[in-house]
């Protein structure tokens, strides 16, 4: 790993960001949308661990960040699929196009 | 240590408390009348803001840096409480009817207890931390109109933006700590690490400007997001029409406020070494949430609906508030908050009382209900009147130190937008004034009994909204305890 | 004396009214509440002249000042000169007569009374008021009751208008507010306007914020071309709100113009002195112009209103003492006499249901008293000498013609040539109403006016001829005020 | 190129591509299951870096539990074999447009800063962690359990006391909310 | 120094019986309302006789009237400042006697006392009698007022409340459209002379510094730093000093009906006749003559411009004037167009005269005039007024033979015709010859206008003495074919003969008093003699148009009528007086209203107000337009959240860079 710049792995989490958000940006289906979002999260974890592997090794700080986020980031899917299946037994439907109810 | 833990920690673990005597009450038993626990929860949250009230000033800091407060600090948590018990008891009525009030309460105490954590934290992980802890049980109770639709469309609409701006959020975060090497905001003027001190160490250096100017418009955007900021503020009408009317009156006001709060630490403290840019994003955000919060109300029907756009409006004078010296902004946000917390309460209390008994919520429902509700229509009035910043309401109080502070700044094309969009934002409130007291009604409101906790509660929003600004000393008291800050 | 006594009683009385029962009480205590305040306001010009004979030549009298938000240095500080007295005698004089002339004003009559002393509230503490912030408290305080007025008892097209009104109020207020906050920050942090007059204020500060006060209060004064509310608020308001608003809420602004924007900032006074004058002109012969081709009263008054105060805003462009002097009076004057117009109008309306001059015509015959008040008012306003206007409007003119310069030459020559106009616009719309044949046979059934509308109209056209036969003791009253004002615009280096 | 650097550019494909896919198949289920690899890709991207424990917290939480309830939920919601909608084409376009115009923006200022350790740490070379300085403190069981352990339930300077407490009752109410709302409420079917 | 202060109870005692009257008169004075007003006009009356005996009778005791030392010096009896504008101008009222103001009180006071006893019996019955009272009350204050003023803002002051009041009583018959259209042109007319009025006063007091007349007189005649500011002053060509006065005889010829600005006397016809003859005929009218009397040494400098204008504009109304009352039918207008004529023949009078001495002829003259004037025009309208109670018509068709039914009013009339034809010895025989005099000595072209317009003057003043009095029994039988009118007003009561008798008497003695030893423009007496040779031309023509009327209209016969058609199409170009009405009306309604004040009230709806209601529609526009934004999809939110992210991040690094 000493000849990994550290600008390689900030490519693949920066990359991943971005795919993820693509993915969010175009899924019709809202757990797929989920599976998006917790591509970017994952891939703020690589920044984390990366920075924290490279320039401040003496600390924990992007460790642990990154542990609370992948909790956190569980909790959060927990309710969100929560939420989409309650949301399905009223719709019938999860596709987030329908989900324009409200507007303008 | 434990003493001291406790006494700093006061507020937060009260909240908690009421939480876990809540979950043991539901797993307990659940051949309880909900009248009772709505009283016992109301009369706990009166403790709770007493208890807070009396609490004795300190200047802590503890888990090493993850936890502070000082009297400011207090002061907000104490708004929170009282705006808290508010809106849980104009949500008497709703949650009568609503077999799930308990969880209710601990949904909504836990959201509090997060943005307790959120203010008073002394790094970006308690930070981060806080925030979700208040989106998170946030997005589940916007779903607490179990069986409509537009609830659980609003709560989908929150959970997914909040989650795609926390990704943001943190990915910023992650640069800031590539950059920085540290997660402390640098309130704590003891650390000698602490953020500012280093963006500011590596400011010089190639490209070091630009990422810290990127990293932090990721982290803005999370609060932005947040506090309904355009352009990322378009979840929030959605949300607020689709919720329940009391999570609405608490997104738009304690969970806003309190991330306001936040946000004015970060900026002051945190991001003082980009002071200049940070100003210049906040006049442009200003404006812009300003005339789109506005344009928008202007076309609404419904009163939910408007009191969502309104509340992004004012969102953008709190932004010019917040442009101003330190001290000033602070006090004058800080103020605004509480006044905008009895008057936007005000409105959402009748806006609550009127849809849980009749479910009525357009702006043509209201048509003529001063016929046959005055007290609830002087109150509405009273608070939207406060929202245009009309006086004797506090609302002129409040938007005025809020543009004088931005005027510090001498940046007077700035301050004259905001004051072309009172002028705009009066167009829409006095629409809803017209309604209630001009229009005619072939079939208005019934009269309506309202029970005695919607009725304090409107009571005190009222007496706050009339008192907060003519009382002087209370701007005052507040000035006092930020020129410390 | 204790002026905050202005502000107290209004409210006590607002209070009371909301908590009664009926339009029975409601209207006995506004009764009693504005006689109050007319007493009240006697005994403070009784005082004030006491003091004044005593020898007491300080700046303000009454002065009363207490810390309100310190971290501002704002304070709620108020006080009176000869200027505030007579402006606060109008008040009272107008609160009266429109308490009187809504005398059987339902429904919701304890509603409209109590905005009524709101808006006298308002009043009252914006001409008392010696603290910027406080003014513009008083000022946008008075904006939302006119809105509720006319929105709620008008006519017409009352929403539209109430609308138009509290917009285009409320703009003039943020275009106040950002004056004041210019002033503010270029002046060493204060809103006291008595110290802000002990404090040079750059010629840049002064060029940037004088427009800003200017027009904004412009706007509440019926600056042209800023006007336009004038007609349709004043027309579509119930009779007491017309009278409150063309009688005091436009002369709220004027007060503002000369008090707030041309005291403080003289240097840019001069400099923005052609525009004002231009502006000023134009709306007095064009407002007039404009009357002539009104069909309703209301709109005549209104547009006749824009014309009259174009006469205040000229006094106060021209910068001489005299014209000055004039347009103080003019406030008065107008004041009562648009009043006055106002009642009778309402009174006419309140019978007939109709305010159209064509469909009106010989009320003289059927209502004599209300036609001769109406009259009475008519020829106020056409300046007949003997009433109010005269004074004030001669004032204007000769005070005008003292500026040298061919401009200023033509604008008092046009401002002269309107009172023909005026003439013109008054003769036809009296001729029409009040004289001439009973137009509709149904107007022969219609009564004179009740003792309340006579009190009130007495009230009023006592006012306009006391201050039209003899205008010494107003000018006496009015005179260390504006003696002080051109002081200071002196000090300041550039008026004569 | 070593091993290592092999090995990184290796996983450093597999997350791209499984992620990639995950995000552009139009199977649901094919889609959760390209999450999962790109999740363990990651997991092993931490093993690459010598973060065992948080490697090993990714394959339990991620892999053993989020993707887990998703592909529950995709069960509830879902038949399985089920093409998924196409997005319209002007969403794609401007997705594509924002995703491409974010990550080079991104890039660009990251690239743009050489990232430096603060004060006190070993200054990278060339972007790389110098020879030495792998040798940190985490080589010195920085990021061993134990020391996990303890910072994490330390209440001073550097502890997570604090926020382990605060997590816990974010999971309780998140717990409470997941209840509530997919709990079939009786009456609503009246 | 006589003390002089009771002056000012002669304007304040009708001011009393106004307030009394207006108060109280619909009710609770009704009874004696008429009682009240006429007795408090003969208190002031007899005040106004007795200052003059006093002033002029102490002026010649003092110093003797032959004496040719220091005459009649004005004297300020009384002053307090009313209004003050800056040290030197203020608005005082004062009352200020000197000859023409003490010769006006007289004047006033006694031809208002006639027509207060006069209208006891004219108006008895009228619904609005007190009211009446109360009006005429408010005109003679006014006019006392406005005499005795020594501030020419005073002056002003009274000047319009005598225009209103004339207003008022014109109007006075308010059910009558024709009577409140008459009322409003001449508040209209007058008040449009009177801007001129104000501006010229704005002028002088500008530069004089002072609004007091004698300091103004004062300045402006005396080469004081005042008179050369104004004097060097000049705009188009003509120094200041002439345009204020000209504007100032602007509002003089308003007021006094010259031409072009008469368009409102013949109209205020419709009042009632009493008013007419005091208002209309003897007083109110003459205010134009009495105000550049009253600057007149200060016009006297301003010859060629300012005093010309006088001359011309004077001559040539009295001439138009004279041609116009040849052709019109109602016995009021023609009375109105005569009046006209004669006080063209002051103004011009006044025109034609130098300052001081011999040369003052005119000035005296004018004043003479004046005087005779007043008192026998109004006798004529009184005459014409107990006509009109009689046979109820204006119209001269209508009558005929009234000579038996009115022997009184056919006398008093006779005379009055008479003297204002200048048949000697009636008054108005020497008043005009002085006129005349002036003329000639200065103007040969005014005196011809003069002379020939005096030859019309008698001839249309038989027309009418003839048509009414002789012509044949047609209007007998329309009198006595009218029972009603006979039974109610079978004879005429004793207070409308006495005022023609006294006033017929004032008709055939006025001309004996040695006028000009009395008023002249300095206050010098001056002896006048006319060589009788002067006096040739102007009676005979006046004779020969006596002829002619008695020709034409003497009997019944169709002799006017051919003579009407035979002249066509100048005949009707007279009898509509030349258009001059239809013009004002284009100017006024196709003009002021169609094309000013129309597109203003337009501009004001549709663009001013359309600009305010179009920022309304703009915002509501965009409001429109960008709610599109809230969509309601949450990909379609991400996006802009995303777009606002890189934006800003794009904006502050690369574009708005501190």
């Amino acid at each position: 790993m000493n000849q990994i710049p550290l600008t390689h792995i900030l490519f693949v989490s920066t990359a991943l960001f971005f795919i993820g958000m693509y993915g969010l940006l175009t899924r019709r289906n809202l757990i797929t949308m989920l599976m998006s979002v917790e591509l970017i999260l994952n891939s703020v974890n690589i920044n984390f661990v990366a920075f924290n592997r490279y320039l401040y090794a003496d600390k924990l700080d992007g460790v642990f960040f990154t542990l609370f986020i992948i909790t956190i980031a569980a909790a959060e899917a927990a309710v969100a699929i929560a939420i989409m299946i309650h949301l399905y037994r009223n719709l019938n439907s999860i596709d987030v196009e329908q989900t324009d109810e409200m507007k303008f | 240590m434990g003493i001291g833990l406790i006494a700093g920690l006061q507020q937060e673990l009260a909240v908690v408390l009421i939480v876990i005597v809540l979950l043991f009450i539901k797993l307990g038993s659940d051949r309880y009348r909900t009248e009772t626990i709505l009283g016992l929860v109301n009369v706990l949250l009166g403790i709770n803001l007493a208890a807070g009230l009396m609490m004795a000033p300190t200047q802590t800091v503890l888990f090493g840096g993850g936890f502070h407060t000082n009297e400011l600090i207090i002061l907000e948590k104490n708004i929170f409480n009282l705006g808290t018990l508010l809106i849980s008891l104009q949500a008497y009525d709703w949650l009568k009817g609503h077999k799930l009030a308990l969880e209710f309460y601990m949904l909504l105490l836990s959201t509090l207890a997060g943005l307790f954590f959120m203010i008073s934290a002394g790094n970006l992980l308690m930070f981060y931390l806080g925030l979700e802890m208040s989106t998170i049980p946030l997005a589940a109770l916007s779903n607490f109109d179990l069986e409509k639709r537009q609830s659980s469309e609003a709560a989908v609409k929150f959970i997914m933006s909040s989650a795609f701006s926390s990704a943001l959020l943190l990915f910023g975060i992650s640069l800031l700590y590539g950059a920085t090497g540290t997660l402390d905001l640098g309130t704590l003027a003891a650390s000698d690490d602490n953020l500012p001190l280093r963006m500011a160490g590596i400011l010089g250096s190639t490209g070091a400007h630009a990422l810290l100017v990127f990293a932090f418009v990721l982290l803005l955007s999370g609060f932005a997001f947040k506090i309904s900021v355009v352009p990322f503020h378009l979840w929030t009408a959605d949300v607020y029409e689709g919720s329940p009317v009391p999570v609405t009156a608490y997104l738009s006001v304690i969970s806003k406020g309190a991330v306001f709060f936040a946000f004015i630490q970060v900026l002051y403290t945190t991001f003082r070494p980009l002071a200049r840019d940070w100003y210049n994003m906040l006049v442009l955000l200003a404006v812009l949430t300003m005339l789109t919060g506005n344009l928008f109300a202007l076309r609404q029907d419904k009163l939910k609906r408007l009191l969502a756009f309104s509340s992004i409006a004012q969102v953008g004078f709190i932004l010019v508030g917040m442009t101003g010296s330190p001290t000033t902004a602070n006090a004058s946000v800080i103020y605004f908050i509480l006044v905008y917390l009895f008057s936007n309460l005000g409105a959402f209390g009748v806006v609550a009382v009127v849809s849980a008994m009749t479910g009525k919520e357009g702006i043509d429902d209201y048509k003529g209900l001063y016929k046959t509700n005055p007290f609830l229509s002087w109150v509405m009035a009273i608070s939207l009147f406060s929202l245009a910043g009309i006086p004797p309401t506090a609302g002129f109080f409040g938007k005025f130190f809020l543009l004088m502070s931005g005027a510090g700044r001498g940046n007077y094309v700035f301050i004259s937008m905001a004051a072309l969009n009172m002028v705009i934002s009066l167009y829409y409130y006095l629409r809803v004034i017209k309604a209630i007291f001009m229009d005619a009604n072939d079939h208005p409101i019934g009269r309506l009994k309202i029970s005695l906790l919607p009725a304090i509660a409107l009571m005190v929003c009222v007496a706050g909204v009339l008192l907060t600004g003519l009382l002087g000393w209370v701007y005052d008291y507040i000035y006092s305890l930020s020129a410390n800050f | 004396m204790n002026l905050s006594l202005f502000i107290i009683i209004p409210l006590v009385t607002a209070v009371a009214v909301m908590c009664c029962r009926g339009l029975r009480q409601a209207r006995w205590i506004s009764l009693a509440g504005s006689l109050g305040q007319l007493l009240l306001s006697f005994v403070l010009l009784f005082r004030f002249g006491q003091e004044r004979a005593a020898g007491n030549s300080s700046r303000m009298l009454f002065e009363y000042r207490h810390s309100w938000f310190a971290a501002w240095h704002i304070d709620y500080h108020i006080g009176v000169d000869g200027i505030s007295v007579a402006m606060i005698l109008l008040t009272a004089v107008i609160v009266l007569a429109g308490v009187l002339v809504s005398w059987n004003k339902g429904p919701w009559s304890k509603e409209f009374f109590s905005l009524l002393l709101i808006l006298a509230l308002g009043a009252y503490g914006f001409f008392l008021s010696l603290d910027l912030f406080t003014m513009f408290f008083f000022l946008e305080l008075s904006v939302i009751p006119k809105y509720l007025l006319i929105g709620i008892w008008g006519s017409g097209r009352k929403e539209y208008s109430a609308m138009k009104l509290a917009l285009m109020l409320m703009s003039g207020s943020a275009l106040v507010f950002i004056g004041l906050l210019g002033l503010y920050y270029g002046s060493g942090h204060s809103f006291d306007i008595l110290q802000l007059a002990q404090v040079p204020i750059s010629a840049g500060v002064q060029r940037t914020f004088f427009p800003c006060l200017f027009i904004g209060f412009g706007i509440f004064t019926a600056l042209f071309p800023l006007h336009t509310w004038v007609p349709d608020g004043h027309s579509s308001a119930p009779t007491a709100a017309s009278m409150f608003l063309a009688g005091i809420s436009m002369k709220l602004g004027a007060y503002g113009c000369l008090r707030v924007a041309t005291y403080l900032m003289p240097d840019a006074a001069r400099e923005y002195a052609p525009i004002i004058i231009v502006l000023a002109t134009i709306a007095i012969v064009y407002g007039a112009f404009a009357t002539m081709m009104q069909k309703d009263l209301k709109y005549i008054n209104a547009y006749s209103s824009v014309s009259h105060c174009g006469f205040i805003l000229l006094g106060i462009g021209m910068l001489t003492r005299a014209a000055i002097n004039g347009a103080v009076l003019q406030m008065i004057s107008h004041g009562l006499m648009t009043a006055l117009f106002f009642a009778s109008i309402g009174m006419i309306y309140d019978r007939a249901h109709t305010r159209m001059v064509d469909r009106l015509g010989g009320l003289l015959k059927v209502m004599p008293f209300i036609s001769t008040i109406f009259v009475i008012a008519g020829l106020c306003s056409l300046g007949l000498p003997g009433l109010s206007s005269f004074v004030a409007e001669i004032t204007v003119f000769i005070g005008s013609w003292q500026h040298p310069g061919t401009m200023y030459r033509l604008a008092t020559i046009l401002a002269c040539a309107s009172i023909v106009i005026t003439a013109v616009y008054i003769l036809r719309a009296s001729a029409q109403t009040v004289m001439g044949p009973v137009k509709d046979p149904q107007f022969s059934v219609l009564t004179d006016a009740a003792w309340y509308e006579r009190l009130a109209s007495i009230l009023l056209v006592a006012g306009i001829v006391v201050i039209g036969v003899a205008p010494f003791w107003l000018n006496d009253l009015l005179k260390p005020g504006i003696d002080a004002f051109m002081v200071h615009a002196g000090q300041t280096g550039l008026l004569k | 190129m070593s091993a290592s650097a092999l090995m990184f550019y290796i996983l450093s494909a597999f997350i791209l591509g499984a992620g990639l896919l995950a995000v552009t198949t139009r199977k649901i289920f094919r889609s959760a299951i390209w999450l999962l690899f790109s999740l363990t890709g990651i997991a092993g991207l931490y093993f690459w870096l010598q973060m065992e424990f948080v490697a090993a917290v990714q394959i339990v939480v991620y892999v053993g539990g989020i993707v887990v309830l998703i592909i529950f939920s995709i069960f509830l919601t879902q038949r399985s074999g089920m093409e998924l909608p196409v997005p319209a084409r002007g969403r794609i376009l401007f997705s594509a447009l924002a995703a491409l115009a974010g990550f080079a923006l991104a890039f660009t200022l990251i690239m743009g800063y050489h990232f430096q350790p603060w004060e006190g740490g070993a200054p990278l070379q060339g972007g790389m962690l110098a020879a030495g300085a792998a040798a940190g403190p985490v080589e010195a069981g920085g990021a061993s359990i134990g020391n996990i352990g303890t910072q994490l339930l330390s209440a001073d300077q550097g502890g997570y006391l604090l926020p382990f407490e605060v997590v816990s009752l974010l999971l309780l109410a998140a717990m409470i909310g997941c209840i509530v709302i997919a709990m079939k409420v009786k009456s609503a079917d009246k | 120094m006589a003390n002089y202060n009771y002056i000012a109870w002669i304007p304040l005692l009708p001011l009393a019986g106004f307030v009394l009257l207006g108060l109280f008169g619909r009710r609770r004075f009704r009874g004696f309302s008429g009682i009240l007003g006429t007795g408090l006009i003969l208190a002031a009356a007899l005040l106004s006789l007795y200052a003059a005996w006093q002033y002029f009778g102490a002026g010649a005791g003092a110093a003797g009237v032959t004496a040719g030392g220091s005459a009649y010096k004005p004297i300020l009896a009384m002053k307090f400042t009313w209004l003050s504008f800056s040290p030197g101008l203020s608005i005082d009222m004062s009352v200020l006697l000197d000859p023409i103001s003490v010769m006006m009180i007289v004047v006033v006071s006694l031809v208002s006392l006639m027509v207060h006893i006069f209208s006891l019996g004219y108006m008895k019955g009228e619904e609005r009698f007190g009211t009446y009272y109360a009006f005429l009350s408010l005109f003679s204050f006014s006019m006392l007022g406005l005499v005795l003023s020594g501030n020419i803002f005073q002056l002003f002051i009274f000047w319009e409340l005598v225009g209103c009041s004339s207003f008022l009583l014109i109007g006075y018959y308010y059910d009558r459209p024709s009577a409140v259209a008459a009322s409003k042109k001449a508040f209209i007319v007058t008040r449009f002379a009177d801007l001129g009025f104000l501006i010229g006063i704005l002028i002088l007091s500008f530069y004089g510094e002072t609004l007091d007349f004698g300091t103004l007189i004062h300045r402006l005649t005396t080469p004081s730093p005042q008179f050369l500011s104004i004097t060097s002053a000049s705009f188009l060509g003509f120094s200041l000093l002439s345009w204020g006065l000209t504007l100032v005889f602007i509002g003089g010829a308003g007021k006094s009906a010259m031409f072009p600005l008469h368009v409102w006397l013949p109209d205020a016809m419709e009042g009632p006749t009493p008013v007419s003859a005091l208002i209309h005929a003897a007083t109110m009218v003459v205010a134009g003559v009495y105000l550049v009397a009253r600057l007149f040494p200060v016009f006297s400098l301003s010859d060629p411009p300012a005093l010309g204008v006088v001359a011309y504009v004077g001559a040539f109304s009295a001439l138009i004037a004279a041609i116009m009352a040849c052709t019109q039918t109602d016995i009021k207008r023609v009375l109105a167009y005569s009046t006209m004529s004669q006080i063209g023949y002051m103004m011009f009078a006044l025109g034609v005269s130098k300052y001081g001495g011999e040369g003052g002829l005119g000035y005296m003259a004018s004043m003479f005039h004046l005087f005779t004037h007043a008192g026998f025009k109004a006798l004529l309208f009184l005459c014409a007024g107990v006509i009109i109670h009689r046979v109820h018509s204006n119209e001269m068709n209508a009558m005929g033979g009234l000579r038996r039914q009115l022997p009184l009013t056919h006398i008093c009339c006779l005379i009055a015709c008479l003297a204002i034809s200048g048949i000697p010895p009636f008054s108005g025989f020497f008043s005009k010859e002085e006129i005349l005099l002036a003329a000639w000595q200065s103007n040969k072209l005014i005196y011809g206008v003069g002379l020939f317009t005096s030859g019309l003057t008698a001839y249309y003043m038989f027309r009418l003495y003839f048509s009414i009095f002789w012509r044949g029994p047609h209007g007998v039988r329309q009198a006595a074919g009218d029972p009603g009118a006979g039974d109610a007003h079978g004879s005429t009561p004793v207070s409308m003969n006495l005022p023609l008798v006294v006033l017929a008497l004032g008709a055939l003695l006025a001309g004996l008093i040695p006028f000009s030893h009395f008023v002249t423009s300095d206050g010098e007496p001056i002896d006048t003699h006319t060589p009788l040779s002067f006096s040739i031309a102007p009676v005979a023509l006046a004779l020969a148009g006596i002829g002619l009327a008695a020709w034409l209209y003497g009997t019944m016969s169709d002799r006017p009528r051919r003579l009407a058609s035979a002249i066509g199409g100048l005949y009707r170009l007279v009898y509509h007086t030349f258009y001059i009405d239809e013009i004002y009306a284009f100017i006024t309604k196709k003009i002021l209203f169609n094309l000013v004040g129309r597109p203003a009230a337009w501009i004001d709806r549709n663009i001013v107000d359309g600009l305010m209601n179009g920022l309304a529609s703009f915002t509501a526009w965009i409001s429109a337009l960008i709610k599109g934004m809230q969509s309601g999809k949450m990909q379609d939110y991400a996006l802009y959240f995303f777009t606002g992210i890189a934006g800003l991040a794009v904006l502050f690094i690369y574009i708005w860079k501190n």
